[in-house]
């Protein structure tokens, strides 16, 4: 039912114009000043290798690297908005690969036929995952940490169970050709990744199923009893994050032709750091997607920059771990100065 | 640019892993090397394991133009794809310790035999345990090619002795705390236990404190692979009793030497091979041995 | 004759706390009840129990005559249940008009809507619209609720409520933050809310509130109802005695 | 000053007998039922290999290998009581190792002055870079996360340039001697261990800086308002996590006399896993000492049970996965049945 | 003669919203001041001010005449000022009798007390007994306080504050949630600290309660004091009217 108005002394809300507010609101937003920061690090690094940073190919490179996590990223962007964690990831993508090239092997033959059944059979693996973690979290009421710890264990292991912890190989033609593919110049696994990362970033942001995980994971209490169904809500997260993580898969087996199996284990972390360095607490009920990208993009322009400019490994240890508390710094500094201002 | 001088041109290695006793004695030999040749050196290395830590190493590494690669693969397929690129953008690639499965990739590769190496290890173990006895392996992480050849030798060299049972491998993450856990725990609950392979330096620094904790120094012999200090020392008191050593000095150096050769169009065979030494107690201070043992910190 | 909505003999335990030990309930259409007792007494948790949050030890609960069991908050709102709990149940990261909507988002028309995209706009307008009609001045609309006032945090949770009690309403202490005009304004709506057709039930420690408003008073004493009484048959010195348990067995 | 008493209608709180307040707080206190899971998985591998798995010589070994991980579980459990976290205690260990054998290895002889000055060596490295995270934290408001994996990377790296990457082993011969050493059966090791996490469990239970911990990690604005220098204690909980991880990192440098730089990847997750299996949230204000102990010989125990009954390697991995999901599964059902009844 | 405490010309702003522009504010020893104003006017910011919670961005504090700053909430306390917030700032996690104690935990005599030893049971007793004096029934001692009825976690935060009383306290509504008993009982508390010759600042929208209680009454009316009144001098039109501005020119 409407309300009728009662006297009041200002205008709600509306004092402030439209367009003012719209520019507050992106320049409080992280991803501003963060990307300020990768911008400032894009800058240091062309300077000192005008000839090698700054190439297209170079830019391409980054582009490539960050594509797959990028992807993995955008599922754990979901999770953690919820108040949630996700650490198995890395092994439900090495599950899902594994599957998805014993698939192809068995189908046979070297078209997109057996790729298909491949990718099938690779999303299906990660949404499996998913729900089994979205399960425990819910139902079982285990912690996310200890239940996303367990299945990383346990996807690992089957993983390993099914190919003898070796790598498998059989990946059809077409799927090899496709790596090499590029449209508009850049391959096709940067596009891929590029379609997700947007398409999460407008879901997340502005329909129903993204509002809802904001609820979720800024009061779980007060979303159930807004009739939001709090554990179905999650279950269906975890499931996204699992399915991100399969098609990672799908996509490392189409970069690499091979599993890499044992090569995955730091690649939740990975893909944490980068989507808290964008923005997400752990806490939950915070984070955009678009802070996610500059995140990730901040770690990959980082590795890359500093094998360009040539600095030794060990030093290049320290200088990421020192950049990464500084990058972050400046962001919040600058953000307390406008909250205070 | 002229073939003749290469003074100013440049060489990278890139490791398999940042930190590795092996590799890291690998960029000391071309160090070495290159300041004799006066030919630039520099190394990179990711501080995990990984395919794709090692392809955006690749990537960065050619976009930094160098005028040839030495790179210890972490995958003998999957790296193909990235230094393909590499090829293809003129610059030479020498690999270390392995070849790709696509042999047109690479221009040279040094290869110390992991399969031979490993076949060394158990010879040796059979020897010490006069072909009798149960023997377990301690590895990485499965589905690692060097580690996994490295038990594959392992295994066919202990093969010649039909009185030696293969327990299996176990794996340690590259904990040493895991490796002695797991040593102790087998020594304790598996009487029969009498020997054991530690397949990277990590796991046989573990395989030692873990026998030494289960109270069976001397019961229980262990063979390891590459050394470190900690392990020569290990071998000079008698807890550790024979090592496989590569010479990864010498594969630094040649890959300098075979750089500067295809900088000059002049011929290097395919595939060049690296010897080994099985250094024990007994001969660790002749000269020979001496020659292999890891050399790290870099002059 | 069935009363719109009654509940009988319920009982709720935490640990070895008894919240509520065979307490009743019953309100019409129409008509304003106030739920009135002690810190403690139990009226949270009935209000809880009644609306689906937490699901009663023992007990009946009878809609138009007819048992249900809420299994949860949104099966109570599907029955027109409606509630401003005393706790808010805000989401304190988000703004106030995001969390006057929450759960029942506005969808933009069209092929959009189908989609799921949100209809921002309208919610905003909408929301600012309301609490201007309680008298409250919320001057940052993209703030987080974190960041309100207490009186306009309430104003929210109530606006959330009343925009769409359609069959029953439980309101926790409703007025306990807000400000005096503010306060005017939410009992002259609870007045209409009722007019409309709508029961509404309002806890409230303040009895001169709960006299001027409600037409019948339960008392609830240690998880139990202990009188029922009709507001222009008593006085704040009765409603106190009940209350307290100083004049049993006179009420 | 005192209030006067005004009539009430029941005596307050004082209802439950003493007596019974204790039980009640004994069985519903996270550990208890976690205990008797542990018991359980204790049984079950005795039953499996009677000649293995009870001998005393097994009991050390389970002893032995949880002891260094222990003591750091213990500074972990104090920073996630309050709301923190620290992946950095793994290369802290690193660091706090490579300060001492280059300390003891620069004092030179083989008594125990070299030990004595890099134990001193090892705990203020170990202060240092609890300081330099809690400084983060706190001042510089960088999330823990990307603080203390910005400082894994840091003190790993500047572990790895001090040695070149390679294992120092100047290690004192009164050092060796003293980790062989045994009083009353039982390593030396494992009793400075048992030292630290008694005092540990009773110094977080019972005094004014352990209460003070909970309130930080249950309301930090709460604990402000109450005078508490929220700021100053979080520095103290890092610098105390780091002060153990530097005692640690002394402790593995006495197991294995050499100081293991690559092997330490895994520990800040290892013990992480332990404290969470134990009772702690992620999200602060509750957990115990006793819980965090039980949690670490949980992992400690499947660790050693299923190698004793020759569970092959894959296998195992899987089985740790699930086995942790179900002990904290049965965990929660009981607790939960308890707080319906 | 020279107020214990004064402010002046304080302002406060978040982001581009305005809580505090010029506001003023004095209380003297002995007195009860109540501190009204509507929903937004800040009186909630003004109370954290003033006790060191937030710093102001301009403005003035002066006790017995002195500048301070405060530094910190820390640091106000040292100077004897206590303060019940209105979100009461209480550690979810923990127990009642532990919330009481936050801060200012006793230790146990003799040497365990060096070490930092909490003496849980005389913290315990002492917090039931003040629970019990100001009428709350608080059946669980060992609950978390997130498991407390919303009156009885005012009363904790409340009896918290009067524990420690030396100087000045202010309480920001501190009755919202207290049942009629345990309202009565605070108030007769106020005035009780009062007479010990405490300065207490009573925030409150309950007017009949503020004119039975307070001595004095400042009106803040969008971030600045608009007003200042005897309390016997008027009525609750009059407060109305101060409040919403409608009495501009009068009061
Ligand atoms: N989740 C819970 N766990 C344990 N005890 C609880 C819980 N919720 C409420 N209680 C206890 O149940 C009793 C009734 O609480 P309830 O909140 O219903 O009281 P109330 O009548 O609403 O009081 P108030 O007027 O103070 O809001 C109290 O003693 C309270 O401590
Ligand atoms: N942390 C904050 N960030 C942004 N705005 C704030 C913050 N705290 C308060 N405000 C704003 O400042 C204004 C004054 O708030 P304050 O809490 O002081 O009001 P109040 O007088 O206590 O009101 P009430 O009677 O409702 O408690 C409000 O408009 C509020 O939205
Ligand atoms: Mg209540
Ligand atoms: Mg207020």
């Amino acid at each position: 039912m409407s309300l009728d108005t009662a006297p009041s002394l200002d205008a709600v809300g509306e004092s402030v114009s439209p367009r003012r507010r719209a520019m507050t609101k992106l320049f409080s937003a992280t991803p501003f000043y963060l990307a300020g920061v990768l911008l400032l690090m894009a800058i240091a690094f062309s300077v000192l290798r005008p000839d090698a940073f700054p190439t297209p190919a170079n830019f391409r490179n980054i582009l490539t690297d960050v594509s797959v996590l990028l992807v993995m990223a955008v599922g754990m962007t979901y999770v953690m908005v919820a108040g949630g964690f996700d650490l198995s990831i890395g092994s439900v993508l090495v599950f899902s690969g594994v599957m998805a090239a014993k698939t192809m092997g068995a189908v046979g033959g070297e078209g997109w036929s057996p790729v298909f059944a491949g990718l099938v059979v690779a999303l299906i693996s990660g949404i499996v995952w998913g729900l089994f973690n979205g399960f425990c979290v819910t139902r079982l009421r285990v912690p996310a940490l200890i239940t996303t710890l367990g299945t990383t264990g346990a996807a690992l292991g089957i993983a390993r169970l099914i190919t003898d912890g070796n790598d498998v190989r059989t990946v059809p033609l077409a799927l090899i050709k496709f790596s090499v593919d590029e449209w508009l110049g850049l391959p096709a696994l940067v596009w891929i990744s590029a379609v997700v990362t947007i398409a999460g970033g407008l879901h997340l942001a502005y329909t129903r199923f993204g509002r809802h995980t904001y609820i979720v994971g800024s009061n779980a209490e007060a979303a159930r009893r807004a009739g939001i169904n709090v554990d179905r809500h999650l279950v269906r997260l975890y499931a996204l994050s699992g399915l991100l993580a399969g098609l990672a898969g799908m996509m490392s087996l189409t970069r690499f032709s091979t599993t890499t199996i044992a090569g995955h284990a730091q690649d939740s972390l990975q893909v944490i750091t980068g989507v808290v360095l964008g923005g997400v607490s752990l806490f939950g009920g915070v984070g955009t997607i678009v802070g996610t990208t500059v995140g990730m993009f901040i770690s990959s322009v980082l590795n890359n920059g500093l094998i360009v400019v040539d600095v030794k490994p060990f030093w290049q240890e320290v200088a990421i771990g020192f950049i990464l508390i500084i990058a972050v710094y400046i962001d919040q500094r600058r953000r307390n100065r406008r909250d205070r201002g | 640019d002229d073939g003749g001088s290469s003074g100013s041109k440049k060489v990278v290695y890139i490791q398999g892993m940042s930190g590795i006793p092996f590799y890291q004695t690998v960029a000391c030999g071309a160090t070495e090397q290159a300041k004799k040749d006066g030919v630039k050196f520099s190394y990179q290395g990711a501080s995990e394991w990984d395919v794709a830590k090692q392809t955006q190493i690749v990537d960065a590494v050619v976009a930094s133009k160098p005028d040839a690669i030495m790179i210890s693969v972490t995958d003998t397929k999957a790296m193909i794809a990235p230094l393909t690129k590499a090829k293809a953008a003129g610059i030479p690639v020498i690999g270390i310790d392995d070849n790709l499965q696509d042999p047109s990739v690479m221009n040279t590769y040094i290869q110390s035999d992991s399969i031979e190496g490993g076949k060394l290890a158990g010879k040796k173990m059979g020897e010490l345990l006069n072909g009798q006895g149960a023997v377990m392996a301690l590895n990485n992480e499965p589905g690692t090619p060097i580690g996994d050849a490295r038990v594959e030798g392992f295994k066919q060299g202990i093969a010649e002795f039909p009185g030696i049972k293969f327990l299996g491998v176990q794996y340690t993450q590259n904990a040493t705390a895991k490796a002695a856990n797991l040593a102790s725990t087998t020594a304790t609950s598996n009487k029969a236990l009498n020997g054991i392979f530690g397949v990277t330096t990590n796991n046989t620094e573990g395989a030692v404190t873990g026998i030494r904790e289960a109270g069976r120094t001397g019961q229980i012999k262990v063979v390891g692979y590459d050394t470190s200090d900690p392990i020569v020392e290990a071998l000079k008191n008698g807890a550790a009793d024979a090592l496989v050593v590569q010479y990864p000095f010498g594969e630094g150096k040649q890959g300098i030497q075979a750089a500067q050769k295809i900088w000059k169009g002049e011929s290097v065979p395919k595939k060049q091979s690296s010897p080994f030494v099985v250094a024990t107690k007994d001969n660790l201070n002749t000269a020979e041995v001496q020659e292999y043992i890891y050399k790290m910190t870099c002059s | 004759m069935t009363v719109l909505f009654e509940a009988r003999g319920i009982t709720k335990r935490y640990g070895h706390v008894q919240a509520l030990s065979g307490a009743d309930f019953s309100v019409d259409a129409g008509e304003v009840v106030a739920l009135i007792g002690d810190n403690g007494a139990g009226k949270s948790t009935l209000v809880k129990c009644l609306s689906g949050v937490q699901a009663p030890d023992e007990g009946e609960i009878l809609l138009r005559g007819e048992p249900v069991t809420m299994q949860s908050p949104l099966h109570a709102r599907n029955l027109g249940i409606e509630t401003v709990y005393q706790d808010l149940a805000l989401a304190p990261e988000l703004g106030p008009a995001e969390n006057a909507y929450i759960g029942r988002e506005l969808l933009k028309p069209g092929f959009l809507g189908k989609l799921g995209v949100l209809d921002r706009k309208t919610m905003r307008t909408k929301a600012a619209e309301s609490f201007r009609s309680l008298g409250t001045d919320v001057k940052d609309l993209d703030a987080p609720v974190a960041a309100l006032s207490g009186g306009q945090r309430q104003s929210v949770a109530i606006c959330r409520a009343v925009m769409w009690a359609k069959g029953i309403i439980f309101m926790d202490e409703p007025t306990a933050a807000l400000g005096v005009r503010q306060t005017r304004n939410v009992l002259k709506l609870v007045r209409r809310v009722a007019d409309s057709g709508v029961a509404v039930v309002l806890i409230s420690h303040n009895m001169t509130e709960v006299l001027e408003v409600a037409d019948r008073i339960e008392v609830l004493r240690l998880g139990k109802r202990v009188a029922q009484l009709k507001a222009e048959d008593c006085d704040v010195e009765q409603l106190v005695g009940a209350m307290t348990g100083a004049l049993d067995g006179v009420a």
